[in-house]
């Protein structure tokens, strides 16, 4: 099958600058212009953008707390439109099905579900299979859970370490690691209410410090392509920015990602005694080459918050809308926290979104920041097209800064920040930086022998609509997406990474269930078979 | 001045000057009606005038239980103030110190007004967390407990802007039992017109006054022209058989309020005549500078 | 031996599939009564969905109540490894079903190993309407807390009512020491299941829960009533964003535990379709309503009253399944215990849908 | 102008959503139009057209004749205008009604008058479970107007009740008042086990002691106050009962303890 994109404007930055050229599909991947040799597919794609297909770092789409979430909340899904008729169960809200048929329709080809407790392994990919066309992976959490503090209390080897991660890894089918609130879900369950990155985990002795450290150095270690995937402590809280600032600082020349920093940008200033950090934090980033962030932007309306961050979830109750949650104690790194929330355009909102946009624009760096809402924690994924545009245009910031509570945006420097991201930053930090973050070579870029995953805009003075309903996508080299909607149903596959299992571990791990659990290892364990579809799963290398 | 004459009672052609004034109107209630007349007399006591007592205020009239909100015996109390925040204090101390602690009382508003002044709404605190609030009717109440069970209190009630007070009578007599005779006919025949009180002791005011006096800050003093001892002595407008003045002061939801009532007291000490009462009938004025409202004797006899 | 049926006449599968497709594909109002691992209950979803039908679970009644707790109220939750390991205070509220009395004599025989360490104690609530629970409660030497004539919900509310040490109409028994147990456990765990009581008692429940939760710390583990249907339930929600009692109207589907509840749809002769799964063995499809019956049941023999019946393995002992199991709190793979020739029940979906008009193959 | 009238041929196959049938939603519509609403939600959903024969023209005043179990969420929403069923509907009648009058002659199915804010309900006959209650995952129920039913009611009347007036005249089943947050809840004839379970604020008014009470409420004797004689007052006013409910010194439960105490259950004495 050779397919022939001809006419557009190819925005590419991996491979050079933005021109207008052909791309061409050959089963499958990109290729080289096929020269004298007929093409079965022409799209004439004069007036679009070309691109790669967009990649999700971080976006809750699966697994034990997001089905949690469609439990509690049977009359929210109109917090998930729009809501495209006529497709198989992809209407139902924000079932599997709908996330992947939305995904598609903006031109996303990969998404990450960032918080996979081992335990429920099995669940987070059943439902990740079930999402179609796009491919998925997820990042195993570590750093609650007994076994890891034992280890570090004990003050066993780092290789002892290694083995176990790299055995989590494996055997969950991660593409790596996430590190949640570091200790504090452990603490919590001894009352502990309140956890910064110097708090000890009392049962253990342990520092927060201490257990993102030493899981830091172990994903180093270990060649996983994605740094330490780190959702720090005192999230939401005012005067996060000194918890945040202080992690940054403990990256300490190792590769670090920090998971939705928008909300730890908050100081403890004005009269309200919450203010904007965002400059200071971008300043940290900037200064500190080893660290990556994503945004968490928060956009207005009806959401629900789902977070393994079993403490804040439950200390957010108060502020439940509607008021109804679901706060879990989880096995080790598990559990978390369902509390549906409203954005609303007063003082707080108003500021969480400024100090969002503020990260976006004041982090040089398109390669180290990364565009995420959180989903849905800071607003759902479909109103990534929105945020496009806001990132893009300073006028419709400023348009939007009128709706909205000006005491708050007089705290922050929205205003004075005029960058505009040009589509090339924008590709860059949709696609070619998430790829290289997360070790996938194949995919964020066109060149030649990469996957064909290509995203088609038609270049419009709406930028919104333009990224809400891309004019062509192809996934694998098969064409989904027509005109906004999608038009064949796939599916793809769960990118994750294979260690070897160290054979003392997996011994080791049987004993522990047994004698701490009274079950035999294969409970929490699941064969590849177990998903019920043919190769659910695609490989990722591990670094050399 | 010329006088004309009804039943032998001599009635000058002068008129009552009145000003605008707010007020508002609720209804007390009570297990019978001596406590709700009670509860009533002791809210509208120490409001004769808005000069020392901040409002007026006075029952308009009893009502029985058939014709209260809550069936049960109750009166229909008007309070009137110079300005909508005094009123609102007014009403608020005078509830809460008067209605809320009398046994069995409850209380309704009885106003419809242009805006709405607290009535419950500044007293359900008292309830300390366990005040019940219920709407129904297109109405909002409120149910404090207390200690002989519940103060039963709507939340608002309304305010006019149209009230008029400082309708006036004096009734002139030959001694002082027949200027008080004259006045206790008048009061009782203006106690039967609807939306007009007369807030001095008994319906009655002996001390008329004049705006001003010799000494500063008096704001009012003696009406000497009308005091009888001093005639001769100043500059009086009694005649030598005028040995004892009486005045009745009416404030009124409406200006036609304070028209109707001064009407009836006026029939009515005509109708008794001048062997028995007064004989003769003005009204105080000043001027016709100070009041918007002027009601002419003339205009209003029987 | 048979394994398909039309009527009471035995027939091969391919004639089976196509009486039964044949009568879904002219089916005004097709109803599927689910009861399968995962991956049967995928399949069975997705052809409601393309058929315009409802489904629910065979558990549907109580696995609705249990439902309400999250939909309605929410709640605070632990696993069962968490409470093993976590927990020296065990509250057993109301009956809880003998699938999961292995769990908590499991329980009984351990000690704590993390937080407080305490060894063990177990308390009971009990109910006038729960009468089996006490027998079970006695085996672990549970402390019963009841007050005389009191229902499940009614002891609840006393319970939560006089922790904060407020006044209630009667006393429950042991209520000092009750409280006392409490103050001294750092991680006290309620048990409960959709079958422990009346839906509002749960509520009352997870009421006192968070109250406890102002100061100190308390949980609850909740064992369904059966696991399957829970299962189902987590499916069915990341399938269609509902849990079971959905239906398609309109190919949207929409969530109504009146509406869609199969059985009375099946009453009222609203539905003119019953598609019944029974993988349990030996069951009976439920009395009352005369509709077309299509069964896909573990049986040797035609089901009763069937237009169609065809014979299905049962997960985790003919096949290899996925199910949920409420000793770890999710999803497990289970590898057949007796691998047999019987098919399973995706496998029969799917071949039902490539048979009906159209012959699409289903998404899952 | 004659009522724009709805008259149903045949009991329908499948469930009707009646919601579009409101004064807003039949505005400006022809005949026509009208004919090819589609009301029906199953593989082949049927149109007005087929289920009933229209006439009239006044939207402002409709009229459904005859009735069935079958036809739901009559007067979804309704705003203004009045709306009268001459039989049975349903579940949700009255769905979310924020003013005008919606009139069932007939019984009404499960959650009438659920999440109304406004205007008047009335149920000549039986009304099912959840009365005026939120839908399955909301958390709201009746926020306001008045819902009236001359029959029995299920059980869960008035679930989380907010705001606004419930009465019923022949007895209700369990668990009324069900996590009432306020508003009020009258009831003549028997009452069904619990009331006010989980209730935090608000007034449950029987005309006689309730049987089966939570131990959560707690007897508060028998008081003078004024409320009742206002409530009987303005009951019979609103011709929904003929005599007092309360009377004098009405008996009185406080509850629920478990929660609050806020609420109560003020009930007759002597019966």
């Amino acid at each position: 099958m050779l397919i022939r994109l001809t006419g557009g404007e190819v925005v590419d930055p991996v491979n050079g600058a933005t021109s207008k050229r052909d791309v061409w599909i050959r089963d499958g991947v990109l290729a080289d212009a096929a020269k004298g040799e007929k093409p079965d597919e022409i799209h004439d794609v004069s007036g679009c953008i070309v691109m790669a297909g967009a990649i999700d770092i971080h976006s809750h789409i699966g697994g034990g707390n997001v089905n949690t979430a469609r439990l509690l909340l049977p009359e929210h899904h109109r917090a998930h439109q729009p809501r495209p008729a006529n497709t198989p169960l992809s209407n139902a809200g924000w079932s599997t099905f709908q996330t992947g048929t939305l995904y598609a329709q903006m031109g996303f080809t990969t998404v990450v579900e960032p918080a996979m407790p081992p335990y429920t392994a099995l669940h987070t990919h059943l439902e990740l299979a079930d999402i179609p066309i796009i491919d998925k992976a997820t990042l195993a959490i570590l750093g609650n859970d007994d076994f890891t503090l034992s280890l570090l209390r004990n003050n066993k080897s780092t290789a002892m370490l290694d083995d176990y991660i790299a055995w989590v890894v494996g055997s969950t089918r991660a593409l790596g690691v996430k590190v949640i609130n570091a200790g504090a879900a452990a603490a919590f369950k001894e009352n502990v209410r309140s956890f910064s990155l110097d708090d000890v985990v009392p049962e253990y002795g342990l520092s927060s410090r201490k257990i993102v450290k030493s899981l830091q150095a172990s994903v180093n270690r270990l060649g996983i392509p994605h740094p330490l995937h780190v959702h720090a402590n005192n999230l939401g809280i005012a005067g996060s920015a000194d918890t945040a600032a202080a992690t940054i600082a403990a990256s300490e020349g190792v590769p670090m990602h920090l998971a939705h920093l928008q909300f730890y940008g908050y100081g403890t200033g004005g009269k309200r005694k919450f203010s904007s950090e965002a400059a200071r934090l971008a300043e940290a980033v900037n200064g500190n080459p080893d660290v990556t962030i994503d945004i968490g932007q928060v956009m207005f309306g009806q959401t629900v918050t789902i977070s393994s961050d079993v403490m804040r979830q439950f200390s957010a109750i108060g502020n439940a809308n509607p008021k109804k949650t679901v706060i879990m104690d989880g096995d080790g790194n598990g559990g978390g926290g369902i509390v549906p929330y409203r954005y609303k355009q007063d003082y707080y909102g108003s500021l969480q979104w400024a100090v969002g946009l503020e990260l976006f624009l004041l982090i040089d760096d398109p390669w180290r920041v990364f565009f995420t809402t959180d989903h849905p924690n800071g607003a759902p994924f479909t109103a990534y097209p929105e945020l496009f545009e806001l990132l893009m245009s300073s006028d419709a910031r400023d348009a939007k800064s009128t709706e909205l509570n000006a005491t708050a945006l007089g705290m922050t420097t929205l205003a004075s920040v005029r960058r505009e991201y040009t589509l090339e930053e924008i590709a860059i930090m949709t696609r070619a930086a998430p790829a290289k973050l997360l070790g996938l070579k194949d995919r964020g870029h066109l060149g030649t022998g990469a996957i064909a995953d290509v995203a088609v805009y038609r270049k419009g003075k709406d930028i919104a609509k333009m990224f809400r309903e891309a004019a062509l996508v192809f996934k694998n080299g098969d064409l989904v997406v027509k005109n906004g909607k999608v038009t064949h149903y796939r599916f793809g596959k769960t990118l994750r990474l294979n260690p070897p299992p160290d054979k003392a571990m997996v011994k080791r791990m049987q004993a522990f269930h047994e004698e701490r659990y009274g079950l035999s290892l294969d409970w929490f364990t699941f064969p590849d078979s177990a998903i019920h579809r043919e190769d659910p799963f695609a490989e990722v290398p591990w670094n050399s | 001045m010329e006088q004309l004459t009804r039943n032998g009672v001599l009635i000058d052609d002068t008129f009552a000057e009145a000003f605008g004034m707010r007020a508002t109107a609720i209804i007390i209630t009570a297990p019978t009606l001596k406590w709700a007349r009670q509860a009533a007399i002791t809210m509208t006591g120490f409001a004769t005038s808005v000069i020392g007592c901040g409002c007026e205020a006075a029952i308009d009239m009893d009502l029985p239980a058939s014709k209260t909100p809550d069936g049960r015996p109750g009166c229909r109390v008007m309070i009137f103030a110079m300005g909508t925040d005094e009123l609102q204090k007014q009403l608020k101390n005078r509830l809460g110190q008067c209605v809320l602690t009398s046994p069995g009382s409850a209380c309704f508003a009885d106003l419809e007004g242009t805006a709405p002044l607290d009535l419950g709404n500044a007293l359900r605190y008292f309830g300390d967390g366990w005040q019940i609030s219920k709407k129904f009717g297109g109405r909002h109440y409120w149910r404090v407990p207390v200690m002989d069970g519940e103060f039963l209190c709507e939340a608002t009630t309304g305010l006019t802007k149209l009230a008029v007070g400082g309708g006036n009578l004096l009734f002139l007599a030959a001694d002082s039992a027949k200027a008080m005779r004259a006045a206790e006919r008048a009061v009782a025949a203006i106690e039967k017109v609807p939306g007009a009180i007369m807030p001095f002791p008994g319906g009655i005011v002996r001390s008329g006054s004049k705006v001003g006096g010799k000494y500063k800050g008096m704001m009012a003093s003696t009406n000497d022209a009308f005091a009888p001892t001093l005639r001769g002595v100043v500059k009086s407008a009694l005649t030598p058989d005028i040995n004892a003045v009486l005045e009745i002061v009416i404030d009124g939801e409406t200006s036609d309020a304070v028209g109707l009532a001064m009407r009836a007291g006026l029939k009515a000490v005509i109708d008794l005549g001048p062997k028995r009462g007064a004989l003769r009938i003005s009204a105080g004025n000043y001027g016709g500078k100070l009041g918007k409202f002027h009601y002419h004797l003339k205009d209003l006899l029987p | 031996m048979s394994v398909a049926w039309v009527g009471s006449q035995p027939v091969s599968l391919t004639d089976a599939i196509r009486n039964a497709a044949k009568l879904l594909g002219s089916s005004r109002c097709p109803v599927f009564t689910l009861d399968a691992d995962v991956h049967g209950t995928r399949s069975a979803i997705a052809l409601a969905e393309r058929l315009g039908g409802a489904y629910d679970h065979a558990m549907g009644e109580v696995l609705a109540r249990e439902v309400a707790l999250f939909t309605d109220h929410g709640g605070m939750f632990t696993t069962p490894g968490e409470a093993r390991r976590r927990s020296s205070l065990i509250v057993i509220v109301g009956d809880i079903p003998a699938a999961h009395h292995d769990l908590l004599q499991a329980w009984a025989g351990s000690q704590p190993d993390l937080g407080d360490r305490h060894k063990r104690s177990w308390f009971h609530i009990d109910g006038a309407d729960t009468p089996r629970a006490a027998t079970f409660a006695r085996k672990l030497k549970a402390t019963p807390l009841r007050a005389e004539g009191q229902s499940l919900g009614s002891v609840l509310g006393v319970l939560r009512a006089g922790l904060q040490n407020r006044a209630t109409a009667v006393s429950v028994s042991n209520f000092d020491r009750f409280r006392k147990a409490l103050a001294g456990a750092l991680f006290p765990v309620f048990v409960f299941s959709g079958a422990s009581g009346e839906a509002p008692g749960l509520v009352m429940l997870q009421g006192l829960i968070a109250d406890l939760n102002k100061t100190g710390r308390a949980s609850s583990v909740f064992l369904p009533a059966d696991d399957d249907a829970w299962g189902t339930a987590l499916t069915s929600l990341w399938m269609t964003g509902f849990p079971p009692r959905t239906g398609f109207s309109n190919s949207l589907p929409s969530y109504d535990p009146g509406r869609w509840d199969i059985q009375r749809m099946i009453r009222d002769k609203e539905a003119d379709l019953h598609v019944w799964m029974s993988t349990r063995g030996g069951e009976t499809p439920p009395k009352g309503g005369r509709i077309a019956l299509i069964s896909l049941s573990k049986t040797d023999a035609p089901t009763p009253g069937a237009k169609v019946t065809i014979s299905v393995g049962k997960p985790g002992i003919d096949h290899d399944a996925v199910s949920y199991s409420s000793r770890i709190g999710t999803f497990r793979a289970v590898p057949a215990g007796k691998p047999s020739e019987l098919p399973n029940i995706s496998s029969i979906i799917n071949r039902l849908a490539e048979a009906l008009p159209g012959q699409r193959a289903l998404p899952c | 102008m004659k009522a724009l009238t709805f008259s149903l041929l045949a009991e329908p196959e499948e469930r009707l959503d009646l919601s579009a049938l409101t004064p807003a939603g039949l505005a400006g519509l022809t005949d026509l139009d009208i004919a090819r609403l589609r009301i029906g939600s199953g593989r082949q959903p049927a149109t007005v057209g087929d289920v009933f024969k229209v006439t009239g023209r006044n939207v402002e005043n409709i009229v459904i004749e005859g009735g069935s179990t079958r036809i739901d969420k009559v007067g979804t929403g309704l705003a203004l205008g009045a709306i009268r069923v001459t039989g049975a509907v349903g579940s949700q009648a009255g769905r979310q009604m924020t003013g005008g009058s919606l009139l069932i002659e007939g019984s009404a199915g499960h959650h009438a008058g659920s999440g109304m804010s406004g205007g008047r309900l009335e149920i000549k006959g039986n009304a099912g479970d959840c009365l005026g209650g939120p839908l399955a995952g909301e958390i709201t129920g009746m926020e306001g107007g008045m819902l009236i039913v001359r029959g029995k009611a299920g059980n869960y009347a008035g679930e989380r009740l907010r705001r606004g007036i419930i009465a019923i005249l022949r007895g209700c089943g369990d668990y009324a008042g069900y996590r009432m947050i306020a508003g009020t809840i009258a009831v003549t004839g028997r009452v069904g086990a619990t009331p006010g379970y989980l209730m935090k604020r608000g007034s449950l008014l029987f005309d006689r002691r309730p049987e089966f009470l939570a131990p959560t409420f707690i007897d508060c004797g028998e008081t003078d106050i004024a409320f009742s004689g206002l409530f009987d007052r303005f009951l019979i006013r609103e011709k929904i009962i003929d005599r007092p409910l309360l009377g004098a010194s009405p008996g009185k439960f406080g509850g629920d303890l478990a929660v609050s105490g806020k609420g109560e259950i003020l009930f007759r004495r002597g019966r």
